[in-house]
């Protein structure tokens, strides 16, 4: 049995990314500053030490020449793991993800694959401002052709993104500003977790909870203090947003016959209205409440930090809406 | 030195490239072909020269003006035609279309709607070939528009920084829809004001050429220097070609951007005829030959149509897969 | 009183361009063959002609850096109408249109106005397979800071197009590409429509069905259809998405009990899901039934006809969506 | 030639420059200023002997370093200050924070926190200015590491072929974080080939000069010209000014990419210590006149601080404002 230890999520990361690397030499990594410095956030740490410079590639500032060369390296064989740096600056490369990496299997009528994981770090809290705070998943999600990861600790780090990494498809991996440094038990070996496959965080029957990255740990404090009221509530954390395990958050629905959705990206035509939209459908018959969620504004994220504070979800807003459903029912 | 079957092989090439184009000319006005298409027929040459020089394991990718560049790489005239009838037996099962045939087995990485996007593709094939230690080699294709589009010129830079093995051909046909490359005009302005882009790739640190692109010979030699450069492990190298396209931009296109008499004046200096007449001035074929060699090609297309035709359309189901490697989209 | 002519969608648009050009000198126009092409689709013509080369600007292929200069013309107080060819391009110019133009007003404590209007094709329905045929709308409406208008018809393409040019923000107007062609009935002098206020397309009280842009069309050919049958639908065109007249809807859904959201962009985090899920949010209590999508799926929109058919919203498909939410009430 | 009067203010405004960015690089360790903050300390003759040659009308484009860039311009520090603060004082009112201060009043067209991002932006103000018949200029600032981005490349392309009258001034100070631009090592690769970003400037049409960048007199005549033929109509010319950033690439940046020795080798050529050696060799000032004004700028700075601590936050509520110039978001 594998050895566990207490990691941070970089930690966590950098082990998955060592340990790929490892076993097989057709991964490499190429992104801003992942070489020498070891990435800004130091998920590449340590790299290009031992894989040396033809594996751990620092790129000049060319989003759109080095995300497309990983597509292009996929595509005739490699495993690459490009970064861009910040979510925000999707807008210089987008084309190569969600034109290119994500439709050329289709496009081609099934004949290649493209086993290109795109690391990628989102979310507010760090007065990072307008530019350096969006979370944008639901951009990714909405666009077909591209698998979308999620994980809200350390464990589900490694094993997601060791999951990702040996794929065959295009993936976005979203990695959380305010995960990077909590703590959690990792097992030292190599392991996978599927994806499509959701995490009962919190079991609960009052109501159902969906979140999302770091707003799973708002969710969490939401739910304890919530139980000390008498409140029980049900964390879901889907994981990976795309494959979606729908089913997980129906059966929890039937029994709760309440949801709260709880995201970090913007409110208007995002993840939580999706999720919301699904259970409106499918799950009418067994809600007693109206859906509610909790997210950004559509507003651009303020520097300040109580402007910042009054447009991001966190738990004080979670428990408003959850009273508000409860009391409803 | 070319071989003289080689040079009947490709002058056999060039045949078949203006049949198909020629053919697809009438069906698609007689309503049998839908879509967006962008035909090559004048272009030949450019295709054609280049690709004499590649080998097994080498990669090209290309344009929205792709079919030259397929049918130079040896993909099936069958299927590609089928692929714009929309059959299931097309190269891409019905699903891309003129504008996305690929076919990787034969080197080609494919066709591409977005204007420039060939340009990071190409140089992470480089990479990836670069990495496992072939001679191999990547040609990317795109026109004189294309140069301007910040993606392009990010990969010359990139190219030349990893010293990867890549032949830039620039197809300039004067045009980008009814931009011109070489003639400003009054009313509009220029596209670059580089003397050349082969000027600007030596800006870059790209070593570049300008071709005569009518001439199939002159367009081989230069880009054999430039490929054998590039198997030699000293990086990429820019050719310029100067050609001309006898359609508009696209199918059904009014072309109130140039006069008949500019057409009829390029179709004097038409690529096959220019190389009919090389052929026949070295010795290599009798004018008999080269006319049954035409003649050839013309019922190679026609059994193209007949297969096409005669083929059946996907099942509506299919438009559900080859989104991912597994089911889920 | 004003002229009422019918006129094409094209017609319409171009007589607004040309309407508020004349009246106003800080109007440009920019874009990839605006000027002596007249536009890919016709929307330009005769601009050039009448207002020369210094404000109907033929662009090289570089979105990022003319959209871009559209933006900083805007914050010095030009007011330029920017052509984005087709939205799917949307990813070589992004970061330009979402990080600057939509938030330099927020990030700069409001001290300044962007009066840019970026006009873009959308949709399927012509074969031009998966890179020129996408809706996008959604993804624009997630990120804060942009107008999202969305015409149906020839009146509001006019109206709404001369409130795009006056309005003091940065806009996103979506031309469907199947819309060109339709005629209607057009004032002749210059007319406003204001943005966010929906409208009633055709009135009905059985059930409540929000569609956009082609699809209202189909929406309406559904309402005859079902008319036949005893079923009353009334069709609400939101014509913004940005800002948005929820009011509308929920008013009719109030009355109806029922709502069917018909949308042809992707389903996944797409503008129905955000109707959807404020519908399941703030009208919970008078719903009689689920809430049903009429969407493309999360697939890349496939070249061949009957492929595509089957992905694309359509009359058959609104009618059995309806019919099951009536069924079920 | 500069008079006396204007060579002393070009001195105390890089004294203000270097006060500023020495009093935030403290206030930052103290934890009183939060987000990303990216200092201009060792590059200041570059901002103050280009912008010594712009008027009133003139604009200028920033960087995510860009403090230095805005009090150059005139732009007042207490608003500055109060703004890295997040206070309701602050130029963007706290909403933008250190990569966003801007002030359009005073020219500055916004700081960026997307690297290249600039570039369009600064065509676009110049097409403005010049579609208007003034002779402003716009001075287009970016790093080394942002000429590898598509969207100065496009910009410098649209430059030129446009004859706008911009000056692009690339402030060289040799990292793009722990990218090298001028001595790339075994681990690490170029960024560039291009002898210089000087020499692929002219690759696009528009003549270039290398610049001492530590002397800001050479730095002064160098954009003389360039300002001057830009005001004369003649087009765009681009300045690769060779400097030094002295703190890291970003407050809390551990620096491992450098030594201590190189950054005291850099600070023997410190831009101020030369000025105040010239002031003094030219008979323009006393040193004890040149340490009064050092210090009249570090207590204007002590000013700022005072009152950017004294000022109050802005309300929750302001978070919704200034999205649009209507009320709606
Ligand atoms: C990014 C992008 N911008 C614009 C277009 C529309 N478009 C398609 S082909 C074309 C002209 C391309 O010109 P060129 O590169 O010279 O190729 P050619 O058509 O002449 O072969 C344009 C503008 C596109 N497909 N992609
Ligand atoms: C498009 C984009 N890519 C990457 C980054 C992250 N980043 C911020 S500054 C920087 C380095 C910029 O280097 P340079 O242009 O030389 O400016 P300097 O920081 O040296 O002043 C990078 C990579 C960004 N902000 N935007
Ligand atoms: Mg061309
Ligand atoms: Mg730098």
């Amino acid at each position: 049995m594998s050895e566990v230890r207490e990691l941070t999520f970089v930690e966590a990361l950098n082990e998955a990314l060592m340990q790929e690397m490892e076993r097989d030499p057709s991964v490499i990594v190429m992104g801003e500053d992942v070489g020498v410095y070891g990435g800004i956030f130091g998920v590449t740490k340590g790299l290009l030490e031992k894989f040396g410079p033809n594996r751990v590639i620092d790129t000049p500032i060319s989003e759109a020449g080095f995300i497309g060369a990983g597509v292009g390296a996929a595509a005739v064989g490699l495993r690459p793991v490009v970064e861009l740096m910040f979510v925000d600056f999707f807008g210089v490369c987008m084309d190569q993800i969600y034109n290119q990496a994500a439709k050329m299997r289709y496009m081609f009528g099934g004949k290649i694959k493209i086993p290109l994981t795109i690391r990628t770090t989102i979310g507010g809290g760090v007065s990072a401002a307008a530019q350096h705070s969006q979370v944008l998943y639901s951009i990714f999600m909405h666009v077909p052709g591209l698998k979308v990861v999620v994980p809200s600790t350390p464990y589900d780090a490694k094993g997601l993104l060791i999951s990702a990494i040996r794929d065959d498809n295009p993936k976005m991996f979203f990695e959380h500003k305010l995960l990077y440094g909590i703590k959690g038990p990792v097992p030292k070996e190599p392991y996978t977790i599927p994806f499509g496959v959701a995490d009962v965080k919190a079991e609960g029957s009052d109501v159902t909870v969906v979140a999302v990255a770091y707003m799973v740990h708002e969710a969490l404090k939401a739910a304890d203090e919530l139980r000390k009221e008498g409140i029980s509530v049900e964390v879901i954390d889907p994981r990976t947003l795309v494959p979606f395990d729908k089913e997980t958050i129906f059966k929890s629905v039937k029994k709760t016959g309440r949801l709260v959705i709880v995201d970090e990206d913007y409110d208007r035509a995002g993840f939580a209205s999706w999720v919301a939209a699904l259970v409106a459908d499918e799950c009418f018959g067994y809600l007693d409440a109206p859906i509610k969620r909790v997210t950004t504004p559509n507003v651009p994220i303020p520097f300040s930090p109580p402007l910042e504070r009054e447009v991001l979800p966190n738990a004080k807003k979670i428990i408003k809406a959850i009273k508000e459903v409860v009391k409803k029912g | 030195m070319l071989t003289h079957d080689k040079m009947i092989n490709m002058y056999y090439t060039m045949c078949l490239i203006r049949a198909f184009e020629d053919r697809v000319h009438e069906l698609f006005a007689q309503g049998k072909i839908p879509g967006f298409v962008h035909l090559y027929a004048g272009e030949e040459a450019v295709a054609v020269g280049v690709i004499a020089n590649l080998k097994r394991g080498d990669f090209i990718t290309s344009t929205h003006r792709g079919h030259g560049h397929c049918i130079a790489m040896g993909v099936d005239v069958r299927g590609m035609m089928a692929e714009l009838f929309g059959r299931r037996t097309g190269t891409c099962k019905g699903k891309g279309g003129s504008m996305h045939i690929a076919d990787f087995e034969k080197g080609m990485l494919g066709a591409n709607g977005i204007v420039g996007a060939g340009g990071p593709l190409a140089i992470g094939a480089a990479l990836a070939l670069k990495y496992k230690g072939t001679d191999n080699v990547v040609v990317c294709f795109a026109g004189d528009g294309a140069q301007n589009q910040g993606a392009v010129l990010e990969s010359l830079n990139l190219a030349a920084v990893w010293k990867l093995p890549v032949i830039f051909v620039v197809e300039d046909n004067q045009y980008a829809i009814s931009l011109r490359s070489l003639t400003p005009s009054a009313l509009q302005p220029r596209v670059s004001t580089a003397k050349s882009v082969a000027e600007r790739a030596i800006g870059f640190g790209i070593p570049s050429i300008t071709v005569d692109g009518q001439d199939v010979l002159a367009v081989y030699e230069a880009a054999k220097a430039a490929v054998e450069r590039a198997r030699r492990g000293e990086g990429p190298s820019l050719l310029d070609c100067k050609t001309y396209r006898y359609y508009g931009h696209f199918e059904g296109d009014p072309m109130v951007y140039r006069s008949r008499e500019e057409i009829e004046e390029w179709r004097k200096r038409d690529p096959i005829l220019i190389f009919k007449d090389k052929l026949m001035r070295m010795g290599v074929a009798t004018e008999e030959l080269l006319n049954q060699i035409r003649t050839k090609a013309v019922s190679e297309v026609e059994e193209a149509v007949k297969f096409a035709e005669e083929s059946p359309f996907p099942e509506p189901s299919e438009a559900y897969t080859d989104v991912f490697t597994d089911p889920y989209y």
